[in-house]
């Protein structure tokens, strides 16, 4: 039995379930507690569990990134948010020298098990500053790991699995989400746990592979339904949902299936998940390819403000189908 | 925050003060209530759907920006955070430009690309609108730092809000400002709450936020943000430190906000009681205080008050006209404003690839 | 006529000449006036020029680069020191959310032209806080420029262009360079400059491509040399020098010269610098690939202490060689 | 520094102190030339190029880390930065896994991974060894945290430098300390220089660094830390209100090192004065403070005191060669300990790529 769930209830429902398994789980940050969350993700949960296992902050979040890194050395499992992924550049090195590195530089003694969760997307209206996608910008980093849900279901299984995990793992999740909804497991038919590394093919087709992480993955979709119906192309959407650890094998299997890729990425295009997806994909299936491979990303510019135009600077059905059309 | 403790000197006696025309302190009470009307106009239009975002209200914090700026010299500089258009009306810039920003049209201040929370006018010695939480804080450092490199008398106030100061970068701007002698005033605009979390909930502190300017040795105030005459008298005192001794300020204008922290929060009636809310509109309205200070001093009638509001509703009015009918930006436009060489075409533009779009 | 020079040299020289043109050149950073910089690039001009323009700051560097930025908006032209272009993590937000996205957020009315220069690189055994390689990182922010120099005339061309450059540029120095030599142009033979977004072919070939930037250009060279003399085969080593702006028209030259790649790149290897210019390369030379292209980054690892092993984590001739000899 | 400023009470009358049996004294002596003599042996094989990277000395600052540590009980944790040798050796660390961790040697403590700035053992308490300034304050309170969150009564003390308390995460982490109520002590080992720079061109501040806890309602202490007894006993206060109160506190360690900032630094004569550097030497040499002490209180001897260098000597001299002796990583080694999973090949190590090499 599953049930319809706003993604946003589903990352609740797994941040409660955990707190509920495990009385080490903490949850640290700016408005989680009395406030009930920014994007009211943990709403209810402070009430329900109290001061010491649902903790508001000041805004210091190199201080208490910092500050649940160190209690993680010694057993207990913060899970923190960072009310916009994009103030990780204030907590920056706490994310990438101390929770990426101590494990290597103290020969394995030192484990990290956090997970610093919150929204990394643009298409909000809040311009540049507060619409960083540092996905690729941190699984660049050997120690950490990365995942970005694209559904309901994916954001319980994933949240609940980054929590048992015992390396760092960044969950990037979005605003833009948070009120979808979908089908989710009934708690009632057994833990519900979406591996990390593990990507999902979200819809079959034969004639090109469109890959994605992210709300990019429901701009995929909607594209192809759009391919389908209109220009009677089978896409193939592969949802990578985690970015490291990466399900490669996934990726191979499509473009084997497919020969021709586009790979949608909100990521600004020097870089990004896709260019290192380009770049496992042309190394593994060279001979397979029966055109270059091509992205949708972000268009290379700071995210604008102007409600008119940022939809166009993002990743949408209609620059995804213009460019799989642009392949034929 | 305790108002009762907060001295009751007449402040209107205080020089700087006593050489305020009629005429000026009408354009001052004009301002506040200016800053007012623009941004109910613009809590309108935010509901209806024209504008984007986030929308910080300044709405009960008037006589912060407009008292402090109103010091300000062709040397003086103004940079803030996210909380902006207050600062931005006072500073002098139009109501077209503010709303059509918002808007997200091309007329807009930032050509529709910075929003509420990035209004600009260099023009006018104001550098933002800043949305991360104390980012703006260093960047006020440099701004002062580079008057007293070129040899100009003039100082840098930079706004921060009572939530910012738990921020590292701001301790580090502190004790750079010290150690260099940099004229830089730092203003907290103490309005109790950041976001839905008190002061008392984000900042351990001896007496006063402000009073942490004593770990770097930083002269420190705290001011009456309800009262005009007060912020700039004691403003006027740090400024002139900047201006001519080189040493920082830390100020704490205590003052309120009678919005939520944006719009979009609807808890705000949760954190705090309305019974609060209901005494600060009561006793400490900047913009009422001030009307009944003028009003006595006989240089204000009901009468010239009410045509202000009038004055500055049909501005507001009129701006939204002006934004509601502006062009958008373009899909080219996304593309400018990026790399100072590429806006203006110069050889080192044409040299390698600077964008990376498909 | 031309001087040998010192790497470290030819940047100080480039300083100096830049300090002596424009009275708004300023030099900010820990340690770069009275001690003459950790690694003596600014030995002597703090005694030359004076406190005004040299300056020597605390251990704040979130609060000295955002210091450098606010200052460069009303003229000033502050050139930062990083001790470590590692410590860019303590200043991350100033780095890329003020000086990459103000232009924008202005709407063109601010510009930002500050430097930031210091060594990016591994290989010193200082370990993994102190060997990161951030050149992709930063160039993946629309606003950023950055730049990495191999050889001592690069490095005086490229840090003079970058401090007349109106845009923020981010330059990549590299301590296992700064003390070794050659050839640098006369000043009295006129102004030396090296453009941004212009790579360089350091030596010529007709096999395979050597594509690289920084210290790892050094690498290439030493292996384009065995290869010739060990297996007769002729390698091309390109230096992108710029890594945003860049040389895109260089990179598929040569690639439409031998068809085969190797990218030489010290970044780890998800992303990284290679792994844009491998997706550049596909998307635009697809056909004239007659193999995948190939990567020698470092490890995926964070940077190891141990001096027994560091220099194999790192690209080095041996396993520059081995790739290219494994593609045969 | 002003050495004379700081208080010359008799601390060994302290009740900590008083309960200190002869043996105990004489094996907190012993510690101290320990790690003097470790350091000098490090030195030696750093010149003849065994070990590489940095090399941050203690020496001169010995009685810091073995007087604080000699205070912990088993719930009380440690952590510092790069200059970590004294604080790994006072905890109990093996020379033997020291100098083979600085030889890059499969046998060091963290495997040749970490290197001379980064010696960790989690087993003793101890959390490194940290390379970024200040990197390490927000973890301590982190610690400090854990323990109280998991009902411990303990505390974790965090060592800074003079230099690091200008980092933003210090000043968040004050805050957040004093706020949550951690039972952190953060103890500035004042050396007097960041590097080349002094403590006057670093800091603004108003009589000394640790008064900057006043900002964050935090109790402060000064030290002298060329005496022993004195750091016992004023750690101890803050020690004890931690561990009862849950109430952080500032220490301020006044110490001194006479090499440079590491061995790389060839300046260090020439931002200090040979005289000052004698001075310490001769007048405040923590080693030669306690051993004068114990002597005038009849507890050591001048023989013991030397059997006990030479011991110490010896100790370092057949840790080098155990370093040397040791086997190097081998390049599989290069990919362990990178990820917890992958190490304990779990099911979830399984799923998915995590390394990316070609
Ligand atoms: C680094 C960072 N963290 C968090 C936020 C989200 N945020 C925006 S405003 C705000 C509250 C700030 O409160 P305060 O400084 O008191 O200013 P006020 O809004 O009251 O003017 C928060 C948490 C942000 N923009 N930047
Ligand atoms: C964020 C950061 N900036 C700069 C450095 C380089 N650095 C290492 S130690 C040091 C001086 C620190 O001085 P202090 O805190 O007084 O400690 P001490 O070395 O005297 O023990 C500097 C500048 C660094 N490691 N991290
Ligand atoms: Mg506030
Ligand atoms: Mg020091």
């Amino acid at each position: 039995m599953s049930r319809i769930l706003t993604y946003r209830e589903a990352l609740r429902e797994g941040l409660d379930e955990e707190l509920a398994r495990d009385p080490n789980v903490v949850l640290i940050g700016e408005e989680v507690a009395q406030y009930n969350g920014a994007y009211k993700v943990t709403e209810g949960l402070w009430k329900k569990w109290g001061d010491q296992r649902v903790l508001d902050t000041p805004i210091s979040e190199a201080g208490f990134i910092g500050m649940g890194i160190g209690a993680s050395l010694l057993g207990v499992r913060p899970v923190m948010e960072l009310m916009f992924w994009s103030f990780h550049s204030v907590a920056f090195d706490q994310l990438v020298s101390n929770a990426a590195c101590i494990r290597y530089m103290s020969g394995g003694l030192c484990h990290c098990p956090i997970v610093v969760r919150g929204p990394a997307n643009g298409g909000t209206g809040v311009g540049a500053t507060h619409s960083h996608t540092p996905e690729a910008l941190f699984a660049a980093f050997p120690g950490l790991k990365v995942c970005a849900p694209a559904t309901p279901a994916d954001a319980k299984g994933l949240i609940k699995t980054a929590i048992r995990d015992n390396d760092p793992v960044f969950v990037m999740e979005n605003t833009l989400l948070y009120g979808t909804s979908g089908e989710v497991p009934d708690p009632a038919d057994g833990d519900f746990l979406v591996p990390l590394g593990l990507a999902d093919i979200k819809r079959e087709g034969s004639d090109v592979s469109l890959i994605a992480h992210g709300r990019s993955v429901i701009q995929a979709l909607a594209a192809a339904d759009i391919l389908q119906t209109e220009h009677g192309i089978h896409a193939e959407v592969l949802d990578l949902r985690s970015i490291r650890p990466l399900d490669q094998d996934a990726i191979l299997k499509t473009v084997r299936k497919t020969h021709r890729v586009v790979l949608v990425d909100e990521s600004k295009p020097f870089g990004g998940v896709s260019a290192m997806v380009a770049m496992l994909i042309q190394d593994h299936a060279f001979d397979d390819l029966d055109a270059p491979i091509k992205r949708v990303c972000s268009l290379d510019a700071p995210a604008i403000y102007s409600q008119h135009v940022e939809y166009e600077q993002l990743p949408n059905p209609g620059r995804i189908v213009g460019k799989v059309l642009s392949m034929a | 925050m305790n108002r009762a403790n907060l001295s009751s000197l007449d402040f209107a006696l205080s020089p700087i003060n006593q050489g305020l025309t009629p005429e000026r302190k009408i354009e001052l009470f004009a301002q506040m209530v200016r800053i007012r009307r623009f941004e109910q106009a613009s809590l309108k239009y935010y509901q209806s759907g024209k504008i984007a975002g986030f929308l910080h209200l300044y709405i009960g914090q008037e006589a912060v920006a407009v008292g402090t700026i109103s010091l300000g010299g062709p040397d003086d500089h103004f940079i803030t955070a996210y909380r902006d258009h207050g600062h931005a009306l006072a500073i002098g810039m139009s109501m077209n430009e503010c709303m059509a920003e918002m808007f997200g049209k091309k007329t807009g201040c930032s050509k529709g690309k910075g929003g509420s929370m990035h209004f600009f006018a260099p023009d006018k010695n104001f550098w933002g609108g800043h949305g991360i939480v104390a980012g703006q804080t260093p960047l006020g450092l440099g701004l002062a730092y580079a008057l007293k490199y070129l040899g100009r008398e003039g100082c840098c106030l930079c706004y921060l809000g009572d939530g910012a100061v738990n921020q590292g970068t701001f301790h580090e701007s502190l004790n750079l400002a010290a150690l260099f002698e940099i004229p830089v005033v730092y203003v907290i605009e103490n309005n109790g709450y950041s976001m839905g979390t008190s002061q008392g909930r984000s900042s351990s502190y001896t007496s006063c936020l402000a009073q942490r300017a004593d770990a770097y040795n930083i002269a420190w105030d705290v001011i009456d943000g309800s009262n005009l005459y007060e912020v700039r008298a004691k403003t006027h005192i740090a400024i002139e430190r900047a201006r001519t001794q080189h040493r920082p300020s830390l100020l704490e204008i205590h003052t309120y906000r009678y919005y939520g922290h944006s719009i979009a929060d609807a808890n705000h009636k949760k954190y705090r009681t309305p019974e609060e809310i209901e005494n600060h509109k009561q006793n400490y309205d900047p913009i009422s205080v001030f009307r009944r200070t003028l009003i006595a001093e006989g240089i204000l009638t009901e009468d010239r008050a009410a045509a202000l509001n009038q004055a500055a509703a049909d501005e507001a009015a009129a701006a939204v006209k002006f934004a509601d009918s502006s062009p958008a930006p373009s899909l080219a436009d996304i593309r400018t404003d990026v790399y100072w060489e590429s806006d203006h075409a110069t050889p080192a533009s044409k040299i390698g690839r600077h964008f990376f779009d498909d």
